[in-house]
């Protein structure tokens, strides 16, 4: 159970972090949870010694989010991933997939926000054919 | 100078996955890396929304074909915490069972599959060879040789009776001395050396700060291993985090290599151990609640993440497997290597793609 | 005489796709063997072949249908002067032009899996066309002649006299033979890092001219070690069947080099063996 | 007979000397014509007279050697004036020397003058003669059109042209004299003026590199020169004779000391561009491709091995013999190794010239009846092919605006027909049945009994396989496009390019014949025909070479492979393989961030074991240590 | 005659393309196991050739999605004829689990003609060889065709 | 180097470990998980295994008594048979084989006219 975590926010983040690496942290990942229409939470979790340590940070979904990647280079996939699925931008990434890690051309769309429409089952049942 | 462009993947012989690695060659040598993905992304995370929490555990099952076993573990510990299930010790002792099974049998492949990058085809048989018994055994006890589907949350679906437990433990015997002969093969065979020694090759510093886990950081001389947080039934059982220090490809084969008898032990102790009891407990109510769950894979921590609102649909699953943890390796292990190497240093993160997009 | 030679030019163009495929069939058995599996039928290289044959005719670059075509034309014609007792070196120039085809008509096409694997095959020829031509001068230099009948006039062995040069000569009859650690720019198993390397964009007939093609260089490089006991057929057949079996077991015993260590180990191996044969040849 | 000698030496200059005063294009192309066309016909009736020699008449009482006394300070003079232009002292001192060596020896040791036959041709000079004029009037006519494009080009002020023509055909008649001659002294001039020609076109182009280049082939050139002279006052010493003939049937050691024929050798070194001397020869690729053609592959570099072989019967016997062979196989492997790492394709024909050359000399000196047939045919194919080799990367580099190799990728389907000449090119070098081959074959065989020699050319010999076959793969790496249309090229382009290319087929089917005609009376002294021929079969005691057969076979084969091509035009074209991301757009496929990325094949140049750079330096020091082992030995 | 031999040839060997078009590894396990020691496919002359340009059969594993199927159908292009489509699992057949997930087209046979369908999660490798011998029956008939 | 070599000599001296699969069948594991089976004669049509379904490749109509699966999209993680009421369905231990058309399983029971205890609806997705 997440019994404890930090909050943070954009502007401090990147400091932050970089203060959690001093201390001998290692990067596990970052998890992205849709709260409503406009924000969603953004988690940071670490590990020193078995111990996580998870930063919490509640963003709106348009201002985009500085990229901790410059501090652990890892971050880049995860926020990439982020990036792609629920439409956020991060800044400053190390190497930016411009939101095309996972989704080809034709879905661009950010799947996980709940307000986007998925594919309607006419598509999916025409073989071979874009569904765009 | 003259450079190349290959596109290595999606469909390439030697990944088994379709991945993509954009390579840039400059006579066989590369400069650079880029790799895509995308091409196993189903988006199954999101499938959380229209499938309830019991169903999802056949989902995450399916996230990876080879340790299926430990991802549903991973997944029904994390519900079983956040729901405050205890689970019955068999129960326990029968995860660490199966989930040691799927370690040994992922190992095995991995090191036929390894042998087959540096195109050593008699020693991948070999290990294949090794690697049915397991699929026997996981498929006497659970019905499926792969995708055995044993968890439910709160327990177990399937028993060991004494009559499984005794040809389990000579079936583990017969490939404890199979693997063995193999020992001199992969551990000082001139030409397995060769292409594997001083291959991708990363410090102790650089493995730590990229986040990796799972044998690439053993390989680089950090004792970390998720089984040391004693879930299941870990706690009870000795055992320590196999360690190699040279941090190249050859480490980490050697430190698969000897997971492998760690794994044998570790189920030899357990069935020693394993108390009699009941499988499973009942699960009442709807989760609800914001929980993490790690549990050490054979490629290393897989980590789960899980909220969930007391709806029947889980709010949120994320999870962070191994691989995608080891792949910022790959970018920092290949320029400078040679195309020739990029099949041995790729596999030697044991990677493993469908997890790594789900 | 003319009778004589044209059984001969009949025999060497029958012999080649005949044993050569014969032989690739007990390869793919004994390998089998080795790794604990049963392996396909003996005759399973004929029916690939065949099947290629009636595979739809798919070019990516057309001059992959004339390289083919070259490289069946030289080899078969290297054979056929090898079952004509004709000069050694003369051979192997000609069975270097069916190599340098090959490689040609993989650089048509515009993959680069099979640049590559051009490439890599340019260096495995830079790797054993010399060994191969030390190997002649050293025939030569013991019987005085580069001619092949020379060797057949010989009373005894030419394997006592040149011992190294044989152990060059396995080392040439494994990379020829594309079988680890040597099997870089293609092999059998295309598990690889270059999927099939230089025949990646071959296929259907056009493969199948390649791979009957590949079968006349076998008999002519196993040819080559039969001539290394030529005093009695049966110790001829006993000698090629244990280099065939010892092929087959490097093949099976040790990983996949890249060519730099080829390269590097080959020439220092290849051309320090063949020198000591040479100069005890040239002292005596 | 004289007749014919004069023209083919003093028309040339008329030629040269008309387009130097007439400056009209198409005059001046219809002198050049002529003068081939004439030289071609000439050298062709010469077949008839060989061998012979004689020595004309005096003029105002002066005899040749007389006569060329005066162009020759001249020409001392010029070179100095050159020197002094370029402030280079390395072209000043030996130029100077050369002066005053040559007067010293013309006024105070042959002042009576000992009568000598000035002209002398056998089967050797006749083939050089064809080779000169029938190679060298083919690249002038292709230097017509190629300079008239070359200049729309680079714009020069005023038209250099008249001044390139007058140098080429200049040059054409410098050659000529060159090798009919048998007074060593007017072969002495005439080595000197093919240093001049070959500097006034290198440094054609008037840039900086170019500049800078010519003055490098002028110093080196010059030192050549300034050896030559040395050699030659050192023989006189000896044995008080400038007659070639007279030279070469005193066995060395006796009379002949070592070190004069191991001078002239270091001058045959040098003006072939022998290691470690061949930075000139590199250098000199920034000319006018016709020029590289003309004076770097075919004809003035073959200058070199030519003395070399005329004076192996000298020679026979001596420790300088196999030295020379030894040499030679170590600038054949070197020259191919450092080809190998070249990505430029003027570059790739330089080395690869520098190394076979380096084979010939080889062949040269191990001085048996085998490797001199090897040397000659190998200095006709040599120069045949490499010429055609030469016009075709000029034609491409002026379609393509680049020499580089990679850039020649796919050439195929821009200009079909001269990829398809090239990579003919390309097999003519490497193939048997093929000339070139076939002197190769004979050189290894004829190198069996020497270990170092045959092992240095045995990995020479698959190094050059390996970059040629890497060119023409290059050549025609495209993806099948369908029905090619012809590319647009001037008629004396294709002409020229043509006639060369048939005319190596033609040739090699012909060695039979060609080898028949070496051996009649005329080939050089003690030489015995090595082989025996029948049904066109070249066989000794042990080797044999199936020339007429193989040569069937190879057109049969041809034929068979074309009739295949025919059958795979009608299949399906398909992309190739790109791990199945390829797109509908040629060698493109999907990358990572849904780019289009261009899958690209760079040739692997292995410049970390065969770059310039690296390679260079060792073996200049190695050739530096062979050469002071020649030399210095023969102290 | 020919034609019979080569009808014969055929059967005996079919050269196998696997492509893992986004599966979970299950299947692609079970193919690999195929070709081990224990079932051992290539008794049956089948090759893994791993290029497209080489296959007869091509087995396909796991889902489609959006990136993928153009690779599916590309490699399907680059075969040669007569070709088979084998697909595997239930992902190749219908998407199975994982149908619904936003980023899945469904079955193999949403993009390409599938001749043979092997059920199975995954499918076990005694089910592969069944069906690539139903598929070689298919490759007869297709052979046949392509020369009439 | 070779040191392989002991390995790979006792498996040309032993038997091969190959199953000869289609000559040699073995008998399948007693539990394996194969091919689901509804006994429709029992079926109540209760929907539970419709329910329960992870891949959700089982419908059922109780009003007209259909019993319907897509044997194409199970996963045969054995789910619906475990929890089957009635104890109709149940897998066999051997796997179902290979087709060269996709079929849907449709079984046809009686109508029961006794209203059995409804369940929750079928959790169908949007499809």
């Amino acid at each position: 159970m997440i019994v404890s975590d930090i909050p943070v926010c954009p502007e401090n983040i990147v400091g932050e972090t970089a203060k959690i690496k001093v201390e001998g942290y290692r990067f596990v990942t970052l998890t992205c949870v849709e709260l409503d229409e406009t924000r969603v939470d953004v988690l940071y979790h670490f590990d020193r010694d078995y111990q996580m340590k998870h930063l919490r940070m509640t963003v709106l979904k348009d201002t985009p989010i500085p990229s901790i990647s410059p501090v652990y280079f890892a971050a880049f996939l995860v926020e990439n991933e982020i990036q792609d699925l629920f439409g956020i931008r991060f800044q400053g990434l190390a190497i930016d997939y411009d939101r095309t890690l996972y989704l080809a051309e034709d879905v661009k769309a950010a799947p996980f926000c709940k307000y986007v429409v998925l594919k309607t089952s006419a598509t999916l049942n025409t073989p071979g054919e874009n569904p765009s | 100078m003259t450079k190349t462009i290959i596109p290595f993947g999606p469909q390439h012989p030697v990944l088994p996955e379709p991945v993509h690695l954009q390579l840039t060659l400059q006579d066989e040598v590369i400069t650079e890396a880029i790799p895509a993905f995308g091409y196993v992304h189903r988006g199954l995370e999101k499938l959380a929304e229209i499938r309830d929490f019991q169903q999802m555990i056949y989902v995450v099952e399916r996230i990876c074909g080879i340790c299926s076993m430990i991802h549903a573990m991973c997944y029904c510990q994390g519900l079983e915490e956040m729901m405050g299930i205890d689970v019955p010790p068999r129960a326990r002792f029968l995860r660490v069972i199966w989930s040691e099974l799927h370690r040994i049998h992922s190992h095995l492949l991995w090191m036929g599959l390894f042998a087959d990058s540096f195109g050593f085809e008699s020693l991948f048989m070999q290990c294949w060879k090794i690697r049915e018994k397991i699929l026997d055994i996981d498929e006497a006890t659970t019905g499926n040789r792969v995708v055995i589907s044993v968890n439910v949350i709160g327990g177990v679906r399937k028993d060991l009776n004494a009559e499984q437990i005794h040809w389990i433990l000579s079936e583990l015997k017969d490939v404890e001395k199979e693997t063995l002969r193999l020992e001199t093969t992969i551990m000082t065979d001139y030409t397995v050396k060769k292409r594997t020694v001083g291959k991708g090759v990363l410090t102790r510093q650089q493995a730590y700060e990229l986040g990796l886990v799972g044998p690439v950081l053993r390989a680089s001389g950090i004792a970390q291993d998720s089984r040391m947080l004693g879930y299941a039934a870990f706690n009870e059982i000795d055992f320590a985090p196999v360690v190699e220090t040279d941090g190249d490809c050859y480490a980490r084969c050697k430190v698969r290599f000897r997971e492998i008898f760690q794994s044998i032990d570790l189920i030899r102790q357990a069935i020693a151990k394993m108390p009699d009891g009941e499988l499973a407990v009942k699960v009442k109510g709807r989760p609800e609640g914001e929980v993490v769950s790690r549990v050490e894979q054979p490629r290393g921590e897989v980590f789960y993440y899980i909220k969930a609102n007391g709806k029947k649909n889980l709010e949120r699953v994320r999870v962070r497997t191994p691989t995608f943890a080891n792949v910022p390796a790959l970018l920092a292990m290949l320029p400078g290597m040679w195309l020739s190497d990029v099949p041995v240093i790729v596999l030697s993160i044991d990677p493993c793609i469908s997890c790594t997009e789900r | 005489m003319t009778g004589h030679v044209l059984m001969m030019i009949v025999a060497g163009l029958v012999a080649g796709p005949l044993l050569g495929g014969l032989i690739a069939g007990f390869d793919r058995i004994l390998t089998a063997r080795f790794q604990s599996r049963i392996g396909p039928p003996l005759l399973q290289p004929f029916y690939d072949v065949i099947k290629l044959f009636g595979k739809e005719k798919q070019v990516v670059n057309v001059w992959q249908a004339f390289c083919a075509n070259a490289y069946l034309t030289a080899a078969s014609i290297s054979l056929v002067l090898f079952f004509l007792r004709s000069d050694l070196l003369l051979i192997l120039f000609i069975q270097a032009v069916g190599a340098v085809f090959l490689v040609v008509g993989a650089f048509s096409s515009t993959s680069p899996y099979s640049q590559a694997g051009a490439h890599r095959e340019l260096l495995q020829i830079l790797c054993y066309e010399p060994l191969l031509i030390f190997i002649a001068v050293g025939i030569y230099l013991h019987t005085g002649s580069f001619k092949i009948e020379a060797v057949y006039a010989l009373k005894q062995p030419l394997l006592l006299k040149l011992p190294f040069l044989f152990l060059v000569l396995n080392f040439v009859l494994t990379i020829k033979l594309r079988k680890s650690p040597f099997d870089l720019s293609t092999s059998h198993h295309a598990h690889q890092e270059l999927v099939k390397g230089l025949l990646t964009d071959y296929s259907g007939p056009i493969l199948a001219l390649t791979e009957i093609a590949h079968w006349y260089e076998t008999v002519l490089v196993l040819g080559f070690c039969s001539l290394f006991w030529t005093t009695n057929p049966l110790g001829a057949i006993l000698l090629v069947g244990i280099t065939y079996f010892v092929e087959i077991w490097i093949d099976n015993v040790s990983a996949r080099m890249n060519w730099r260590w080829m390269l590097g180990y080959g020439w220092a191996m290849g051309i320090t063996l063949s020198l000591v044969n040479l100069v005890w040849l040239y002292v005596r | 007979m004289q007749t014919i000698t004069f023209m083919l030496i003093l028309l040339p200059f008329l030629g040269a000397l008309s387009c130097y005063a007439i400056r009209s294009a198409p005059v001046r192309s219809f002198i050049v014509l002529s003068t081939g066309c004439i030289l071609i016909t000439c050298s062709l009736l010469l077949i008839s007279y060989v061998p012979f020699t004689f020595s004309p008449e005096t003029v105002f009482g002066l005899d040749v050697h007389g006569l060329i006394q005066i162009p020759d300070f001249i020409l001392m003079f010029a070179i100095l004036y050159y020197g002094i232009k370029h402030r280079s002292i390395l072209v000043i001192i030996p130029a100077a020397l050369q002066i005053i060596l040559v007067i010293w020896f013309e006024v105070f040791m042959i002042a009576d003058h000992p009568t000598t036959q000035a002209f002398y041709c056998d089967n050797l000079s006749l083939i050089m003669v064809l080779i000169i004029s029938i190679v060298g009037s083919i690249i002038c006519f292709q230097a017509i059109p190629y300079m008239k494009n070359h200049e729309e080009h680079l714009h020069p002020a005023t038209s250099r042209q008249p001044r390139f023509f007058f140098v080429m055909l200049f040059f054409l008649g410098v050659m000529n004299g060159l090798v009919l001659s048998n007074d060593m002294t007017v072969i002495h001039f005439f080595f000197e003026a093919t240093t001049l020609c070959s500097f006034l076109l290198i440094g054609h182009d008037g840039t900086e590199i170019a500049v800078r280049n010519s003055v490098r082939a002028l110093w080196m050139n010059s030192i050549g020169c300034l050896a030559f002279i040395v050699s030659l006052i050192m023989i006189y010493r000896n044995i008080g004779s400038i007659d070639m003939q007279q030279v070469i049937r005193t066995p060395a050691g006796a009379g002949l000391s070592f070190l004069s024929l191991s001078l002239l050798c270091f001058a045959c070194f040098v003006k072939s561009a022998q290691f470690p001397m061949q930075s000139w020869l590199v250098g000199a690729m920034v000319a006018p491709t016709p020029v590289s053609a003309l004076l770097h592959s075919s004809t003035m570099v073959k200058v070199g091995v030519y003395l070399a072989l005329r004076l192996a019967p000298a020679m026979q016997g001596s420790f300088l013999s196999p030295c020379i062979a030894i040499f030679g196989a170590f600038t054949f492997l070197a020259g191919a190794a450092l080809a190998l790492g070249q990505s430029n394709g003027k570059k790739v024909l330089a080395y690869s010239t520098i190394s076979n050359l380096g084979l010939i000399f080889a062949c040269a000196g191990l001085n048996t009846p085998e490797s001199m047939t090897a040397a000659v045919l190998l200095i006709i194919f040599h120069a045949v092919i490499k010429a055609m080799l030469f016009l075709c990367v000029g034609t491409i580099e002026q379609h393509i605006e680049s020499r580089d190799i990679e850039d020649m990728r796919g050439l195929y389907a821009k200009m079909p027909l001269t990829a398809l000449i090239t990579v003919m090119g390309v097999v003519m070098m490497i193939m048997p049945p093929f000339g070139l081959l076939l002197g190769k074959w004979m050189a290894m065989e004829a190198a069996a009994g020497n270990i170092f020699v045959i092992i240095l050319a045995a990995v020479g010999s698959a190094l050059t396989a390996m970059y040629w076959a890497r060119w023409a793969g290059t050549l025609m790496s495209d993806p099948f496009a369908g029905i090619f249309h012809l590319e647009k090229q001037p008629a004396l382009t294709w002409g020229a390019l043509l006639s060369l290319c048939t005319g190596a087929g033609i040739l090699s089917i012909a060695v039979p014949w060609i080898y028949r005609g070496l051996f009649t009376a005329a080939m050089n002294l003690n030489y015995a025909p090595p082989y025996s021929l029948k049904n066109g079969i070249l066989e000794n005691a042990y080797g044999v070479f199936a020339v007429l057969p193989l040569c069937l076979i190879a057109v049969l084969g041809f034929l068979q492979s074309i009739w295949a091509v025919r059958g795979a035009t009608q299949a399906r074209i398909c992309p190739p393989y790109l791990s199945g991301i390829h797109t509908a757009e040629p060698r493109v496929f999907l990358g990572p961030m849904n780019k289009l990325i261009k899958a690209e094949a760079g040739n692997y140049y292995l410049s970390n074991i065969f770059g310039e750079r690296k390679l260079t330096v060792w073996i200049n020091l190695a050739a530096g240590m062979l050469l002071t082992l020649i030399v210095g030995g023969a102290l | 005659m020919f034609e019979k031999i080569l009808t014969k040839a055929r059967m005996l060997s079919p050269w196998v393309l696997h492509f893992d078009c986004g599966s979970c590894n299950g299947c692609d396990i079970e193919v690999l196991a195929c070709l081990t020691p224990v079932y051992d496919l290539e008794r049956f002359g089948i090759i893994n050739t791993g290029n497209p340009m080489h296959a007869d059969i091509f087995l396909v594993t796991g889902t489609v999605n959006h990136r993928n199927k153009q690779v599916l159908r590309n490699l399907y292009d680059q075969i040669p004829e007569p070709k088979v489509v084998v697909a595997l699992g239930a992902c190749g057949l219908t998407g199975g689990v994982f149908r619904e997930a936003y980023n899945v087209v469904g079955g193999v046979d949403k993009v390409i003609p599938v001749d043979v369908y092997v059920p199975g999660c995954p499918a076990k490798p005694e089910a592969i060889i069944d069906g690539v011998v139903l598929g070689l029956e298919k490759f007869r008939q297709k052979a046949s065709a392509m020369h009439s | 180097m070779f040191t392989m070599t002991p390995t790979i000599m006792r498996n040309l001296l032993n038997p091969p470990a190959t199953r000869r699969y289609p000559t040699v069948v073995r008998p399948p594991f007693e539990n394996a998980r194969g091919e689901i089976v509804n006994d429709i004669q029992i079926c109540t049509f209760c929907g539970v295994c419709a329910v329960k379904c992870p891949s959700q490749c089982i419908t059922v109509d109780k009003k007209s008594a259909t019993w319907t699966c897509n044997p194409f999209a199970c996963v045969y993680c054995g789910v619906c048979a475990e929890s089957c009421l009635s104890g109709s369905l149940h897998q066999k231990n051997d796997y179902r084989k290979p087709v060269r058309e996709k079929t849907m399983i449709v079984l046809q029971g009686e109508i029961i006219k006794k209203e059995v205890k409804s369940h929750e609806p079928a959790d169908v997705p949007q499809e």
